[in-house]
């Protein structure tokens, strides 16, 4: 079945995110996405441990290691960078000052519930700022493989895994479709145009629902 | 991304009838008299916004700034922790005809709700007001056996505040203690207006030295020259003000 | 009856100041302990509308009004002042930062409760930070004249007056004597030696205890 | 007036056995990293102070700083939102083995806390975590029909916290993202010790741009060329350090 790479659901999420939007990644595959920005849309990204309108990484050598975001890698500042401490940082998440926090999933059900923070009871627990984003942004939405490495549906009616947050997404970029939750349920939006809707159902543990018209899902090669 | 907007009247469009307005200052100190009396100006010329709560440390001075906006009739209730001032008038006469509401509020009460609503904490204890007239039909409980009485958070429609300093993001410095309440508005109203002294290029601000991050600001109108209600009030002004 | 004056008891109050203490004084007569402090002492004075450390006021003409206290009167700035929000502030006296807040009274009560804000249901309700200094300074002290304008108790079984604060009161520095609450009671430290227990006992409106030595009640003409 | 101090050994004196520390830094960034190594010092030296509890966002990184705390079995138990590093092997491997107790937090909430320790606020309320495993046992109540979580304050004896410049009064700023939990432990902590890269005179610091007004400080000692934790992880180095 043919597939959109990391990079190609990273451009998908970012065409959705409109100029002047305060954005929020998650740590890992969601930083991605401030790669694919559509010119002449400015993102204002935040970082939970303290800095909003950061820029991209340094190169190798030259890194400021009190520059750094949520997950430990160096950024720069840029004109308009602003400093804070953590509980003003927090503020931004939980008072709802976030346009979007776009971030991974283990699980995502169809009730929003997501799963990405503990894959079970073994090994280190480590929850870092996860929670508290699904409670913030305006509108938290998520990017993720549409099915497991091995082949399992990651979109579920229930999540099996420890829940990060109960009905917080609104909407999924997979590998293969663009899927809305309203309402409790699956919307499909877009898809791939190489795959039929009955193939997408196969690999999603949930009904998707086909209101109305269904996209073709098209991202160029990045 | 620029929020700068060209005047006052574009500033505070927007401002509807019965909406909560935040605005900054204690005293005269920070409080963004140019924005206010702009409200007036629209209200003066279309009869809006009227019925607004407003929230304020105080209750206004003399004849300007948020007494003048009293005095309009254009407040129904005032949320504040000191409704007393030199010159008092204005609120008192209304308060005591049972023309304006008052909700009292301790100071740091007052402070730590507003925070809460910008901070996305719907409640908190303290231990404030316990066993006082201001507690009445609150929630009390203890922790670690001292008393707490629970507070909700304040939120707002509007913000009016007034800064030193801002670049075209809405990151913001305030001057001396004029800083205040108004941070804490911009992070507390779903539309902080505020009047700077000063717009800057964007890098120009030190992004150590920010005080109100530009996530929490949307709106930025430039007055050079602000009035400083202490001036006024010395000066027996009354607003309209004379040219 | 000899009495002392308002300077005199804002004196006596200013000598139970240790050197670094962080201070907060209510607004009106409270403001005077600042100038009596003990040289060689420090105190830094803490205003709720966000300034540390601030100065004395500037002379007829030189004030800046965006640097004033809570009582809306000029203060200056001096080497080592800080500004902040009103957040921030009412974190240092919730917090319990300030070693103490020296307050005026209408009442003050055997238990420790405190009335300073209200005179009743009539006319304009104010209470500005009065409630949060009882509850945050580490020592919550009073200073006020031992009786009322009437000649009335101020120093009493249960007041009567609309509360400020349950239990919160720990010293009373009066017009006539030193006055500690412990266990609920009220404990004579020092009085004027010009006026017997008796008499003190006279104008006050709950049982003094007399557990140790009283001091005589020494103040300079200030 | 004049908190600081000589050396990093009377900074740190004062912290006994049992007493919760919390120490500042987002990962490496603010990690008051020679406050921590004049801890293990003491301890090597008198085998105390051990069965800390210890507030950090982190479980430490490597052998240096935090992991070599842990390491050095000093800490009890952990507090924090993400235990884990590029080599997280000390705090993974006492954990498992259970030799650490882990209260795990998430870092909103984690911040909150300390703040709310900070602020006098006993207990607020979050959506934080709620309906997950880390609400457990927690009380829920609703806000305007949605679901929150009510969360403690956290207080801690001490903070050990990295800033940039100190004056005499204890007033701090910090660099960049190094601010990150420094300043909100400085409010939390009975005592505060500070080790700043630059201590200044009273005047020297813009009273504007103070992140943390001296109120809040105890003790400050200068550490003019403090290592950054990443910079000597990426050396491998482990503590004790090779002269």
């Amino acid at each position: 079945m043919q597939k959109l790479s990391n990079n190609q659901i990273a451009w998908r999420a970012a065409q959705d995110i409109a100029d002047g939007a305060y954005v929020n990644l998650g740590i890992g595959f969601p930083e991605k996405v401030a790669q694919f920005q559509p010119p002449g849309r400015e993102a204002i990204f935040h970082t939970e441990n303290g800095i909003l309108n950061f820029g991209e990484a340094p190169p190798a050598g030259q890194e400021d290691w009190d520059v750094i975001n949520a997950g430990k890698k160096a950024v720069t500042i840029k004109p308009g960078t602003a400093f804070f401490h953590h509980a003003d940082s927090f503020a931004m998440v939980r008072g709802g000052h976030l346009d979007v926090a776009i971030l991974g999933a283990y699980e995502v059900a169809e009730t929003g519930d997501l799963a990405n923070w503990s894959t079970g009871p073994k090994g280190v627990p480590a929850v870092g700022g996860a929670m508290d984003l699904v409670h913030g942004a305006k509108r938290v939405a998520v990017i993720t493989d549409h099915v497991t490495k091995d082949g399992k549906p990651k979109l579920l009616k229930r999540c099996t895994l420890p829940l990060t947050g109960v009905g917080c997404v609104t909407r999924v970029y997979t590998s293969l479709a663009v899927i809305d939750i309203e309402g409790g349920r699956f919307v499909l939006r877009e898809k791939l145009p190489s795959i039929s809707v009955e193939d997408l159902q196969s690999v999603t543990g949930a009904e998707l629902l086909v209101p109305g018209p269904v996209a073709d899902l098209i991202v160029p090669e990045v | 991304m620029d929020k700068t907007v060209a005047d006052l009247a574009t500033a505070v469009a927007g401002i509807e009838d019965g909406m909560t307005v935040m605005i900054g200052g204690f005293g005269g100190a920070g409080a963004p008299i140019e924005l206010i009396h702009a409200l007036i100006d629209r209200f003066r010329a279309t009869g809006h916004p009227k019925g607004l709560i407003v929230v304020n440390n105080n209750a206004g001075n003399g004849h300007i700034g948020l007494a003048a906006l009293i005095e309009a009739g254009m407040v129904a209730k005032l949320i504040c922790s000191f409704p007393r001032s030199a010159d008092p008038v204005v609120f008192t006469e209304m308060y005591l005809a049972g023309k304006i509401d008052l909700e009292l509020v301790p100071q740091g009460t007052l402070a730590e709700r507003i925070r809460a609503g910008g901070a996305g904490i719907p409640a908190f204890y303290t231990p404030t007001s316990y066993g006082t007239d201001l507690a009445k039909g609150k929630h009390v409980e203890e922790f670690d056996g001292r008393p707490y009485v629970r507070e909700r958070w304040l939120k707002a429609d509007y913000a009016l505040v007034k800064a030193e300093s801002a670049d075209p993001y809405g990151n913001l410095t305030y001057r001396a203690a004029a800083r205040n309440f108004n941070p804490l508005m911009c992070m507390a109203a779903r539309v902080a207006v505020v009047q700077a002294s000063r717009i800057v290029a964007a890098g120009d601000l030190d992004p150590e030295g920010i005080v109100t991050p530009g996530i929490f600001v949307q709106k930025v109108v430039q007055v050079a020259n602000p009035h400083q209600e202490e001036d006024l009030n010395r000066a027996h002004a009354t607003y309209p003000l004379e040219a």
